[in-house]
């Protein structure tokens, strides 16, 4: 079956990435599609590669890099919220005046289309988010 | 917005969509960011409805100026959602009640409708996303 | 002690618990989304009205008006502006900011 | 349909709303905070039980064992792994994620 | 933590300081990192005391194993407050009595005060912080 | 009278740090001195340079960098709080192995201990929060 994601809050702040992430590795261990992660609200946080967690935490944003590599997962983080929130990838931060960016890898920044996209696309969207 | 079009146009199967919406304005962002999906969404045009629950209601109440805050007064935008083909905007009776508010305080049309009505109305639906 | 909300009291359980612990004579301050509960008409009205009996009701102008309430807010809640929140901070013996 | 719940019952007014809208025969699944419905013993707990009549309940056991609270679990509410909360997201016919 | 260290020995007079929490733990990082400011906090030798309020009392469960979720379980932190100087305690009565909970449940040893007692307990502090 | 402010919340997400902003300015311009501003938990996520809200809306980063030059306010973010957000001055963003920085102008990262002393020093506290 084809899933789609939505992520509202930032990493660490509040559980919804965790349960999302965990959700998404479940359901790719039983062999369903993941078709799209969608960040959006804070949820674009979780895309910033300048994240330092706790050495004895877990680290929420590597994790859904590495998650990425391994299942070629497509994690798209809102454009809009990410320019008020500044998280930005070379384009965006070129295009803003920005003299850097912060996007972790895995993580690409495309428009609000692609959340609506992925639910017409999918099967089931479930939102994780306060 | 460009490629949002492009992949409106490939999709096949209109699919009934609900945006449902049960937080207040200004206090948090959730309001204003679910209407720019509602706006965005209106390209893929799907067959979509708008509820508004709980402080959602808010979002609608007439006579807002958010001059002395500094933030943006975004209601005005509620008006436009006609012109984008979205003109399914329910509002719950209870929540409505509990308020203390009527039909005349919405700065747009509305349909009131009761948590059973909506309970039916969401089981008809492809997808329902919350904010 | 001015105790200050910031939270729908549809919403969550903020003005309920500074009610029950508040004392007696205290100051009250809705701010944000806190506004909602100077709201007359509502469900929420007679335990804001009650609770006016033991302490007194401040509603920040600057929220009410965002959210068009501001001619709807119960009677005997006093509206101020920024300055009027500076104003009771600093008159008050301390401030209780419940989150 | 599957809803879920994320939210404290003595916090947010996420579940009560959803009890208000789910249909009949709904599948409802505690996650996160929403776990905190599922206690025996509490003040919510009549309310959760009369719902049971109506709904069948779930909880997620990471989220129950994180807070302590698998072995207070009310009688009749199935607790399920992340595994099985993604079969009941595909077996029900869509998922309404109340936040 | 040098340079708090320092900054402690300048202080003079002591204050009363009361730490109020009233989430619960995981679902959000507000208890985790109020723990946070409670530890570091103890270095400024103040009168301090903590209060757990409502969903608050959930952060002292006794029997927490986050091991699926993939988080922290930092519950025993709590148990390490007495060695920070951090002893007094309070649970509010009416939350625990709320949430069906009893002094048994909690994995540190508290004082179970009644919302009328830490009213009178909040008029004295010279600062409440809350999270 | 001499005040300290917390924010616990990000720009826009909440209006946690517009009424701490409102509240600051209406305080300094009755005379009184705010002795610190911290940002913790989400707040420190005002503090990134990187943000480029819409034209239409204020841009609440850019807001605080102005009224602390203006001022000479004390804008700390909290250090732990900002590693696991990834909010980064040269300095942590070196200690930790980044290769790039988003502190926003007129901001400084310091211990948690920036915040109990502001309490301490203080005549009054306020939070600001969610």
């Amino acid at each position: 079956m084809k899933f789609s994601i939505a992520v509202h809050e930032g990493p660490y702040t509040h559980e919804a990435s965790d349960t999302a992430y965990q959700f998404v590795t479940a359901a790719l261990e039983k062999g369903h599609e993941i078709f799209r992660v969608f960040f959006y609200h804070d949820g674009v946080n979780n895309g910033t590669r300048l994240s330092t967690p706790p050495q004895d935490d877990r680290n929420v944003i590597k994790r859904w890099s590495e998650l990425a590599e391994k299942h070629g997962l497509d994690l798209v983080v809102c454009v809009a919220a990410a320019q008020r929130r500044g998280i930005a990838d070379a384009d965006e931060a070129k295009r803003n005046g920005k003299d850097a960016d912060n996007i972790a890898p895995g993580f690409r920044i495309s428009g609000l289309g692609q959340l609506i996209e992925a639910c017409i696309q999918s099967d089931r969207h479930l939102t994780f988010g306060d | 917005m460009a490629d949002e079009m492009d992949e409106m146009m490939e999709g096949g199967e209109i699919k009934k969509l609900m945006y449902m919406t049960r937080t207040a304005p200004y206090g948090t962002v959730y309001a204003l960011e679910a209407l720019e999906v509602v706006l965005i969404g209106a390209a893929f045009e799907q067959d979509v409805c708008m509820v508004f629950a709980d402080d959602g209601l808010f979002q609608l109440k007439k006579g807002q100026n958010t001059e002395a805050t500094g933030m943006k007064n975004f209601s005005p935008t509620y008006r436009a959602l006609e012109m984008y083909d979205v003109e399914k905007l329910y509002v719950e009776k209870e929540s409505m009640d509990a308020r203390g508010m009527t039909e005349d305080d919405f700065i747009v049309d509305v349909e009131v409708k009761t948590s059973d009505e909506l309970t039916s109305m969401m089981e008809d639906m492809d997808i329902v996303l919350n904010f | 002690m001015l105790h200050t909300i910031n939270k729908s009291p549809y919403t969550k359980n903020s003005l309920d618990t500074c009610l029950r612990m508040a004392k007696e004579g205290s100051a009250i301050l809705l701010i944000e989304d806190g506004v909602y509960a100077a709201l007359t008409g509502s469900e929420i009205t007679s335990t804001v009205e009650t609770a006016m009996k033991k302490h007194t009701f401040y509603a920040l102008s600057a929220d009410l008006e965002a959210r068009g309430i501001q001619d709807r807010v119960i009677d005997g809640i006093k509206v101020v502006d920024y300055a009027g929140f500076v104003d009771l901070a600093a008159e008050n013996s301390g401030v209780q900011s419940w989150l």
